[in-house]
């Protein structure tokens, strides 16, 4: 059991993988196309990233900033969302600045970011905690205020403090739903490291792809930085799902 | 044709199609809107396709992916996207001259040695703003470990100037000249006083179209050269076309650009831009040095000089404008 | 103090917002008593007829559309933690452990203190050795006797207790009424209990008060003036559950729906 | 209560976005910057692009590519979350490479959206599906992994088609958490219009803002095309929560 | 095929994994019986030994962890549309109204077809006036008769229920007793039921299976020779009653846990 579960965890998505791989290779070489590279001409960029030293100076880079924007994101995010999906006034009163806020690009913010926080590492973690911090708000409140009402009343009938009841109850019930916004903020994060890497760092896989793209014909690094970005993606989402391991939200979760 | 469009052909560009050139809403490819302008009001229509794009990335990426013929681009990119095997030659330049470098003004930068351990913002690495550096800093027996260079999008420098987030910049303009017409940019040197007859963006054209499309790449070229005479035939001409290419292409302030136009008036030349190849082997010396080019291609490999003949001899256009609008 | 009305519901009523049509489902209709303090109250009626509706109303869960219900001289504003509801949905929480959801009432107390009387309701509903487990690997009858532990352990004053023993088996069930009348008697609580067990109501209660179909009213309040321990062979006893009984077939009788209306000889052949 | 809802739901966040306005005005007053633009500059900006007839271009423009490019991707992304979250074996073969796929800039993107849609409205609206698809194919996943068993118990003793199946019980039991999904996407994807009306396009909120930053310090435009996603955002919000108004999925909400 | 064996159960062992410890917990050993097509069985036995454990195994919802368990000659394979659960946790859908969740089973069927089904049944569990209504808009006993009538509208060969009429009043479950043994007379189906009520599974059944705590065996199996309908003041009833109270108490007292041996009389005091 143990044995078929370990090989379709791994034979199968590498399968899946593969034939991506080739179909990319095919799809180039059947174009006829020099821009786009194959496979393996990425494959040689990451490894010339490697040589020069570049390769984990990058990650290292951007690996910080998002860890960094995304941990002020969780920080501020869960708990102002258990917030905001508990207390009807605030809901009412902040909801609406929320959602106008939320949609609008860090590109937009760069000119803040700039000004507020000059050209530090401070700026692009301070773009990246804004892309990441709304979906992360949103779902708390969604789970809050979807929570099953038996809990609700079993919770307010022992006169818990404010605190206690944030505490032991509201967080518990609504951690499964809370842990998929985490998840997707994750992803959103990464996706704006791009954008939040043009201010002025001459590091990170945001600015790899950026100074790719400047960069006369190299989509070759442009592929390599977007390899990475999405190997650093999976690595972490498993890491995020280890979460849902934990006693305390394996109850939201379905046998699998 | 059944070739799988999906990674983009070879530079094939539909020859059904108007002449597409590709250029971005700064003052080093002002002779693109000014010729397309002029002609349509001295023909009625133009003979080319302006296409405004916003980035540099993408504006090379529409050309590499065959969407257009023709491009303004930044010569030291130009040459090394040449020396990367794509097809493409420049055939005439931009512009001569045409940016700054800009401090604060109450910083204590007064001379280029100055920039020792400041930090400089430059658009990105394939920009001449960045050679020019070079250059400025080796001309003093400095080098470029001796400043902090960080890149940065031109639209973001005023800003950052402004919060003193960096010591200085230099980019293409109206951005520069912006943060002097607010009041808190002072130039540190123009171009013209680092490297007289600076070459930022060129005019290029895929091979392709050299060989199909060769009459109009010809009436491309003889265009831009008019057009560029005629801006720098007087002064009237540059406020004019300030006027409608920052109300009908740029969408900016028309005031922005009568000021980088006239502050001093050679800070942007149009005349004289038949490439030469002693300007080009100068780029490409400092490219290598900068470690973007690798000098395995020539001046004679990414130019195409067979357009202009006798830069001398082209005329500007015969178009006094319209000049009642301006009342 | 004593012998004060604790709970007092004056001529309540409720209806819930009809759904589609927009016409409103009546539940209670004029409802008016009173329980006194440390009196154990029984509930019983037909399903649906409105009996946890009336329940969570007087714990402050949900608000008539008129009337007032008071508990201890106060309007109900809202649930009180001296005042412990049994859900009849199961309300245990399911990250909490059976230690741990037996404590939750419990922390203000200190930690050994807690300890120890999780440990000892623990043992009174039979959960010894599933302290660690979650409310997953409990069976359904386990799951009921968390609940019930929970509410105990908090020791409130009043208890309103919503079929609590609806999933327990007869052996079980048993053991709870004597455990739980054992606490009601030297604790002095007071209790109102929701049952659709007649013979568990007249085994428990001071008063008996059935309801009629919905729209429900109180058909009759049946008055249990048996001595405790109460002996199940007696006349008393027997006497008195045939009088619910015969109340309830009653109050089917007079419901609208006469499918329904089974005579209380329904019992006999099946 | 209506009256005191109506009120609360009204006056509650306007007297919250006129505090922030005021803040704002003071903070730029203050700063004494005149790069930063004030709230009536803003509303300036605004008219001005009103009289120009822009405004209301823009709008559309961007309307139409977001809409396409999130219908597509709720179109896709539901179905195929559904399924990945149902049968294991396609969770384990495609979840890698999703979790690969979404933390991917959408600048990173451009270049192959060039190659592929070349200088058209098919560019942006592929970044944008590409953006948004992967936030609700995750979020359904996760609401069909997290569904109650027993109600997998009881559709599964009903001896249902596949089709059924999901129709009938996977696609309502799992609808609450996949509308939070959709309401977090729809945020990304106004989140990345900016970037995706990066390519050559000459209309949309998008690239109003490139374009007024590219316009030297028209930052009073910036600000106003940052307003305008946001309220549009707002509204759109606003609209997919009337979603969780139908009696298929009020379940899944506690009453409010 | 009649008098065959519908349902095979062989040397079933059960234990789910311990949590932490990993010591696991052994639900059932040993069990062994056969339920011939067309009977009605119930099981009955304490809170927590196995009952619904061992159900959903026959129901193909759970594997055993050893043993066989054939239903129709066929090992069990997952659940089937001919064998409809009655689930112990509500498994009403909260998206469908009550007509929709009784004709849930019903899809193959031609609307009119389908509608008169349905009205058929919410005329049986007497849910007229609640056709559009929501489960939130039900009752616990409500919701709990949309189950059982989900399940007989779907006409099964084989009825598995797991205390289908614990939230019931007294009235409503002597009717659903009345109609479920009406159904299986008529219409020849297989029936195995948990029940916490023994009186229920004495009224009710062919044979009854007394487990014993956990980890459960089979105790005894009693079988019920009363003719029906069964007139539960005869002798033989009363008897059958008694013995199986007894065995269930015997199952207590060979427990281990001494704390719930109480014995028979504990139903007199309380
Ligand atoms: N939220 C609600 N919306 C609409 N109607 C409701 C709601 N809650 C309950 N009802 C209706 O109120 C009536 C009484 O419900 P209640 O739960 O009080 O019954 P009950 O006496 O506890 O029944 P049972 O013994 O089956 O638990 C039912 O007819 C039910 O349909
Ligand atoms: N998923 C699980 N994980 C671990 N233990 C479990 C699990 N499910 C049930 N158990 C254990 O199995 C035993 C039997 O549970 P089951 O639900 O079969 O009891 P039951 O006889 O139906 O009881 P009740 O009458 O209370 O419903 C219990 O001790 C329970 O703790
Ligand atoms: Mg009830
Ligand atoms: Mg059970």
């Amino acid at each position: 059991m143990t044995g078929k579960l370990a090989w379709t965890k791994i034979a199968l998505p590498l399968g899946v993988a593969a034939l991506l791989l080739l179909a990319w290779d095919a799809a180039v070489r059947v174009s006829g196309s020099d821009i786009f590279p194959r496979p393996h001409e990425v494959l040689r960029g990451i490894i010339q990233l490697i040589e020069q030293g570049l390769l984990l100076k990058y990650v290292v880079a951007s690996l910080f900033r998002v860890t960094w924007g995304f941990t002020l994101a969780v920080l501020i995010g869960v708990p102002f969302g258990l917030f905001l999906g508990w207390y009807g006034w605030a809901f009412q009163a902040f909801n609406p600045m929320i959602q106008m806020l939320r949609p609008i690009s860090p590109i937009a913010w760069i000119p803040v970011a700039i000004l507020w926080f000059k050209v530090t590492d401070k700026a692009p973690i301070f773009l990246i905690f804004l892309a990441s911090v709304f979906p992360i708000a949103v779902s708390a409140i969604a789970a809050v205020q979807n929570m099953q009402p038996v809990y609700l009343r079993a919770a307010r009938n022992f006169g818990l403090t404010q605190l206690q009841l944030f505490r032991r109850v509201i967080l518990p019930a609504t951690l499964p739903q809370i842990i998929t916004g985490i998840r997707i903020a994750l992803g959103v994060a990464w996706l704006v490291v791009v954008a939040a890497e043009m201010i002025a760092v001459n590091s990170g896989l945001g600015y790899l792809i950026i100074d790719a793209r400047n960069a006369g014909k190299r989509y070759d690094l442009v592929v390599a930085g977007m390899v990475m970005i999405g190997l650093i993606g999976l690595v972490l989402d498993l890491l995020v799902r280890q979460l849902e391991k934990f006693d305390e939200v394996r109850w939201g979760y379905a046998n699998r | 044709n059944l070739r799988v469009q999906f990674f983009g052909s070879k530079l094939a560009a539909e020859t059904t199609q108007k002449f597409r050139v590709g250029f971005l809403p700064v003052t080093c490819h002002l002779t693109c809107p000014v010729t397309d302008f002029i002609n349509k009001q001295m023909a009625g229509d133009g003979f080319f396709e302006p296409i405004r794009f916003n980035g540099w990335p993408e504006l090379k990426e529409a050309y590499l992916s065959g969407y257009m013929p023709a491009t303004f681009l930044l010569a030291p990119l130009a040459m090394a996207l040449r020396e990367q095997g794509v097809p493409v030659k420049i055939v005439y330049l931009g512009h001569r001259d045409g940016t700054a470098m800009m401090v604060h003004k109450d910083s204590q930068i007064y001379r280029i040695e100055d920039l020792k351990g400041k930090t400089v913002a430059v658009p990105n690495r394939y920009s001449n703003q960045r050679l020019l550096i070079f250059k400025a800093l080796k001309e003093r027996g400095m080098s470029i470990k001796d400043i902090n260079m960080v890149e940065m999008p031109p639209p973001d420098m005023p800003v950052a100037l402004r919060s003193r987030a960096v010591d200085a910049v230099t980019s293409g303009e109206p951005f520069m000249g912006q943060t002097e017409l607010d009041g808190y940019g002072r130039v540190l040197y123009l171009t013209k006083d680092v490297w007289p007859n600076f070459i930022s963006c060129v005019l290029v054209v895929s091979d392709d179209a050299i060989k199909n499309r060769r009459a109009d790449v010809q009436r491309l070229v003889d265009g831009i050269a008019q057009s560029g005479k005629w801006l720098d035939q007087t002064m009237d001409h540059r406020m004019e076309a300030s006027e409608f290419v920052a109300k009908n292409y740029y969408s900016q302030d028309p005031r922005l650009l009568r000021f980088v136009l006239s502050k001093p008036p050679d800070r942007v030349k149009y005349t004289n831009l038949a490439p030469l190849k002693k300007d080009f082997e100068e780029i490409q010396a400092l490219a290598i040095e900068a470690g973007i080019m690798q000098g395995t291609v020539h001046f004679e490999d990414y130019v195409d000089t067979s357009f202009v003949k006798d830069d001398n001899a082209i005329q500007p256009y015969a178009w006094e404008g319209t000049k009642p609008t301006n009342q | 103090m004593q012998a004060n009305p604790t709970v007092q519901v004056r001529d309540l009523w409720m209806s819930f917002p009809g759904k589609r049509s927009g016409e409103q489902v009546h539940v209670l209709e004029r409802i008016n008593f009173e329980v006194r303090q440390g009196e154990f109250v029984c509930i019983v009626g037909p399903s649906g007829c409105g009996k946890s509706t009336l329940l969570n109303i007087i714990g402050g869960f949900l608000r008539g559309s008129r009337g007032d219900v008071m508990v201890e001289g106060q309007p109900v504003a809202g649930p009180d933690p001296r005042r412990i509801f049994v859900f009849q949905e199961n309300g245990v929480f399911p990250w909490l452990t059976v230690t741990e959801n037996i404590g939750f009432g419990l922390l203000k107390k200190s930690e050994p203190e807690r300890a120890k009387i999780v440990a000892h309701y623990i043992e009174m509903v039979g959960l010894n050795g599933f302290e660690r487990a979650y409310p997953r690997e409990l069976s359904g009858g386990m799951k009921q006797r968390v609940e019930i532990a929970r509410a105990l352990a908090a020791n409130p004053d009043i208890i309103y207790m919503d079929e609590p023993f609806g999933a327990l088996d007869f052996i079980t069930r048993l053991k709870m009424r004597a455990d739980l009348v054992r606490i009601w008697q030297s604790e002095k609580k007071t209790i109102l209990f929701v049952t659709h067990d007649i013979e568990e109501a007249v085994q428990l209660s001071d008063r008996v008060l059935v309801m009629s179909k919905r729209p429900a009213t109180i058909q009759t309040i049946v008055s249990i003036d048996l001595p405790r321990p109460r002996d199940l062979d007696s006349a008393g006893y027997l006497e008195t559950r045939d009088r619910i009984f015969s109340a309830m077939g009653m109050s089917l009788r007079i419901g609208e729906n006469e499918k329904e209306a089974l005579p209380i000889s329904a019992q006999q052949p099946v």
